[in-house]
């Protein structure tokens, strides 16, 4: 139980800078709600139709393929703090995780997820008339 | 090459058109009367011996106690051949809406200073794809650079506007803006 | 896969936002991150700079014009000037020629500069913005030295110059000149061999040369794209047939084209500026002598009585100019300006029209950024070079 | 939009139910809100060239807090109004400031957004004081930066003696 001090200390510190800044200004900061002011702010203009609006598929896509392979690096995380004592044995096992994941990569990257937009080269050249 | 020499050769190439040079101290410039002017800035772009491939400017002017009133004038650029023109097209202030036509088929960079003019001056041009006020908000009245429009005028500031636009008025905008570009 | 019917989603980059260089409003319609429409929608700074015009006298209009385009003050004021001195036939000296030559291109270094700081920051560079404001502060010292004035400096008028040059200007002059052209390659260093501006830049906002003709963008935006045309090599004015410089151009016309040709003119200014300073002396003529226009010198006019009595009317009912109507062409740093003045032989003008070339950029940018990507809107505005006063007027 | 209306258009007032409220709090709450003062980009004519060369290295206005130019109103209490307001822009201009959170402020900036300036004509609202209440003017057309920064030192006095 001796080292968990210096963590206590951080999580009080952070927990209560970030609390007392906010308190501060909920506290002295005056509130005049006008619904104008709540009103989305659209670059000066009347705001139009709500913000849930339909998004792209490809937004949603590459969310899930970055979630996949971030989870993938956390995994090396503790791989890697007990690299020692698991040797080489050890080091088969991840090496085998990460095949198996850039297999996912490979069939991802084929499928054309990851071009983002019309490919730039390929753009058409503008129209003649309006 | 000036007026006389361009009227030279555009008369041949448009039947019936009346060209008039009128005196000038920088570069050519010809009257047009406002049937022909589509035929001549066709003339214009395409002959040889002419090229005006750039129209730099769709302005006019104002000359209120004259008749005819208006004086539309199209500024233009022959690259290759390095000269100049200016088109002056007399409009009177009963004939302002829709006896000027378009030239954007000539020159697609004339939509916008169209626009401009018909905001400024109120001069409608026929065939105009998308005349709508340009510079000034949609729903003012009157056009200001005529000599009649007072400089200043006392009108309060309309600083309030609807919050928000319905859904259903947002998508009506939308559809009708996109009927409109497809024809 | 069955076709997907994609709803596209309408954003709104409207008047008051960080990157569109002043209050222009774009509705783009977006597939995802890939524009399908965009309309830009204007006349949030409209100020009716002509209609105000045509009730000041002559001589009074020269600030007006000014305001237009602000970051060419000189320029505008320079085709204004040109354009009434056509009309009344008057010759400039050579010393105020050159003069106008050399404040002209001293000006299109200064509207240069800030697109340079703007449109890199805007990409990402955001010091660039500082290195590029701490040199125009040089020539706004200049500007001080010679006007008084930091931004308007309305040197120039009908009939010649305000006043003489004052002492130190030279010197201003030259040490600006010998300092500039190592901090361009200062900037190309940051900018030109930089991976991200140029993957940024490259092959964005595409417009051919026979578009940037149909649209009317003369400027170094048809020099991005491959046409050499140049008012001051095409018709040159206040003598600029005697200066030997290169018109820079290139032919993909795209942003790094137009970014390459802007910074190609500014080294040429230089070289202008440069041959400029060495011809004008410290002290000359500064207008043309004739006397209906130009305003005799103030020590005269406390103690002679026809110059006082000259000078109180050029001030008072100004000068009048014979009817007919002119438009000089001035190639300013965005491009052709020009005004169009008619006149009606009064002391005041009838129409003063400006041709503005950030008008005609702005109604070709839709052309330029359908098809793209929505960080290239940003890129393609500052390659564009727009100012909303002078799109406005 | 009636003049009573402009007048209470943003108090700066805290809640008044507020029992622990002493000079000194009240002094060094408005010490914090004068010593960064976060300004929107609301730039729109000569003015905001101005503006952004005050902004830059040469007229450092880092130095009094407020260069950090905020893109939307959301994060920025105070709005300098850069240049010539038309009357197409006013009710754009009316809407980002109350879209700014309390307690903000506004600097009229230069002589076109203070009374119209050389324009007095259709297009340009006389004086912006007609669409959003001022708070300091500056003169000049443009002013220049030094009187830029001298106007907003002015405000940050107006602020260190206002009521909390």
């Amino acid at each position: 139980m001796d080292g968990w001090l210096g963590v206590v200390i951080m999580v009080v510190l952070g927990v209560g800078f970030a609390g007392v800044m906010i308190g501060l200004s909920l506290l002295l900061g005056p509130r005049h709600p006008t619904p104008e002011k709540l009103a989305p702010y659209e670059c000066g203009m009347p705001a139009v139709g709500n913000a849930r609006e339909r998004q792209s598929v490809k937004f949603y896509l590459v969310a899930m393929i970055f979630l996949l392979f971030d989870i993938e690096i956390a995994f090396l995380y503790p791989w890697a703090i007990a690299l020692r004592d698991l040797g080489w044995p050890g080091f088969a096992q991840i090496v085998t995780f990460f095949l198996i994941l850039s297999v996912g990569f490979l069939y991802v990257w084929r499928k054309g997820v990851l071009d983002w937009g019309s490919a730039r080269r390929a753009r058409p050249v503008s129209r003649q008339a309006a | 090459m000036d007026a006389p020499s361009i009227i030279d050769i555009l008369t041949p190439l448009v039947a019936g058109a009346a060209y008039e040079a009128a005196p000038s101290v920088d570069f050519a410039t010809i009257h047009v009367p406002a049937g022909h002017l589509l035929p001549t800035c066709q003339a214009l772009r395409d002959t040889p011996s002419l090229r005006f491939n750039v129209l730099l400017e769709v302005t006019a002017v104002d000359y209120l106690p004259r008749e005819p009133r208006f004086e539309v004038v199209y500024h233009l650029l022959s690259i290759p051949l390095r000269q100049r023109l200016r088109l002056k097209v007399r409009v009177g202030s009963l004939e302002v809406d829709g006896t000027v036509p378009t030239v954007q088929s000539v020159w697609p960079g004339a939509g916008w200073p169209e626009r401009e003019v018909w905001d400024m001056f109120g001069i409608v041009f026929a065939g105009h794809e998308d005349l709508r006020r340009l510079l000034l908000p949609e729903d003012w009245e009157g056009h200001p650079a005529r000599k009649d429009y007072p400089v200043q005028i006392r009108k309060a500031t309309q600083t309030y506007e609807p919050l928000e636009v319905t859904e259903e008025e947002f998508k009506a905008n939308l559809q009708r803006d996109r009927q409109r570009r497809q024809q | 896969m069955a076709e997907l019917r994609t709803e596209t989603m309408t954003v709104n980059m409207g008047p008051q936002h960080p990157s569109t260089h002043g209050v222009l409003r774009l509705i783009l319609e977006l597939d995802g991150e890939t524009i399908q429409s965009a309309r830009p929608t204007i006349g949030y700074l409209h100020t009716g700079i002509e209609k105000t015009a045509e009730q000041k006298k002559w001589q009074q209009v020269v600030p007006l014009v000014e305001r237009m385009d602000y970051l060419a003050a000189q320029s505008n004021s320079l085709c204004y000037v040109l354009s009434v001195e056509k009309l009344l036939g008057l010759e400039m000296p050579q010393r105020v020629k050159d003069i106008r030559v050399l404040l002209a291109e001293l000006q299109r270094l200064a509207s240069h500069l800030v697109w340079i700081g703007t449109h890199a920051m805007e990409i990402g560079a955001v010091s660039m913005l500082f290195y590029a404001i701490r040199e125009r502060e040089l020539l706004m010292n200049i500007n001080e030295l010679v006007a008084g004035f930091r931004f308007f400096p309305s040197y120039f008028r009908v009939g010649g110059l305000r006043e003489d040059l004052p002492r130190g200007f030279h010197e201003a002059v030259n040490a600006f000149l010998d300092r500039f052209p190592a901090k361009i390659d200062e900037f190309e260093g940051l900018l030109t061999k930089n991976d991200m501006f140029v993957r940024r830049t490259r092959d964005v906002g595409v417009i051919s040369q026979e578009d940037a003709m149909a649209w009317g963008l003369v400027g170094p935006i048809a020099r991005g794209s491959g046409s050499d045309y140049d008012v001051r090599k095409y018709f040159p004015y206040t003598g600029y047939e005697t200066y030997d410089f290169k018109v820079p151009t290139a032919t993909e016309g795209d942003v790094f084209a137009r970014y390459r040709v802007r910074v190609a003119e500014m080294r040429e200014s230089v070289k202008i500026a440069r041959q400029a300073i060495q011809r004008i002396t410290p002290t000359g003529a500064w207008a043309c002598n004739d006397t209906r226009v130009v305003p005799p010198p103030k020590d005269k006019v406390y103690t002679e009585m026809e110059a006082l009595i000259q000078h109180f009317l050029i001030y008072s009912q100004g000068f009048t100019v014979p009817v007919g109507e002119a438009y000089v062409p001035v190639e300013g740093p965005r491009g052709e300006h020009g005004v169009y003045i008619v006149s009606d032989g009064t002391n005041r003008p009838w129409r003063v029209k400006m041709r503005p070339p950030s008008f005609m950029a702005i109604q070709a940018l839709p052309r330029i950024i359908e098809g793209g990507m929505i960080a290239d809107v940003i890129a393609v505005i500052g390659s564009n070079d727009v100012v909303m006063g002078d799109c406005d007027r | 939009m009636s003049t009573h209306e402009l007048a209470h258009g943003h108090e700066h007032g805290l809640d008044p139910e507020l029992p622990l409220l002493t000079t000194t709090v009240e002094r060094l709450v408005q010490w914090a809100r004068r010593s960064a003062i976060w300004p929107a980009q609301f730039g729109l004519a000569c003015c905001a060239i101005e503006m952004m060369a005050m902004a830059a290295s040469r007229y450092d206005i880092a130095r009094f807090g407020a260069e950090v130019f905020r893109g939307s109103p959301r994060q920025s209490d105070l709005m300098i109004v850069a240049g010539r307001l038309s009357r197409k822009m006013a009710p754009a201009m009316r809407r980002v400031y109350d879209q700014m959170p309390d307690p903000k402020w506004v600097i009229s900036m230069g002589a076109c957004a203070s009374v119209g300036g050389v324009f007095d004509n259709y297009a340009i609202v006389q004086g912006v004081d007609q669409v959003v209440p001022v708070d300091v003017y500056v003169p000049g057309c443009p002013p220049r930066p030094e009187s830029l920064i001298y106007g907003i030192v002015q405000l940050q006095h107006k602020i260190a003696r206002s009521r909390a």
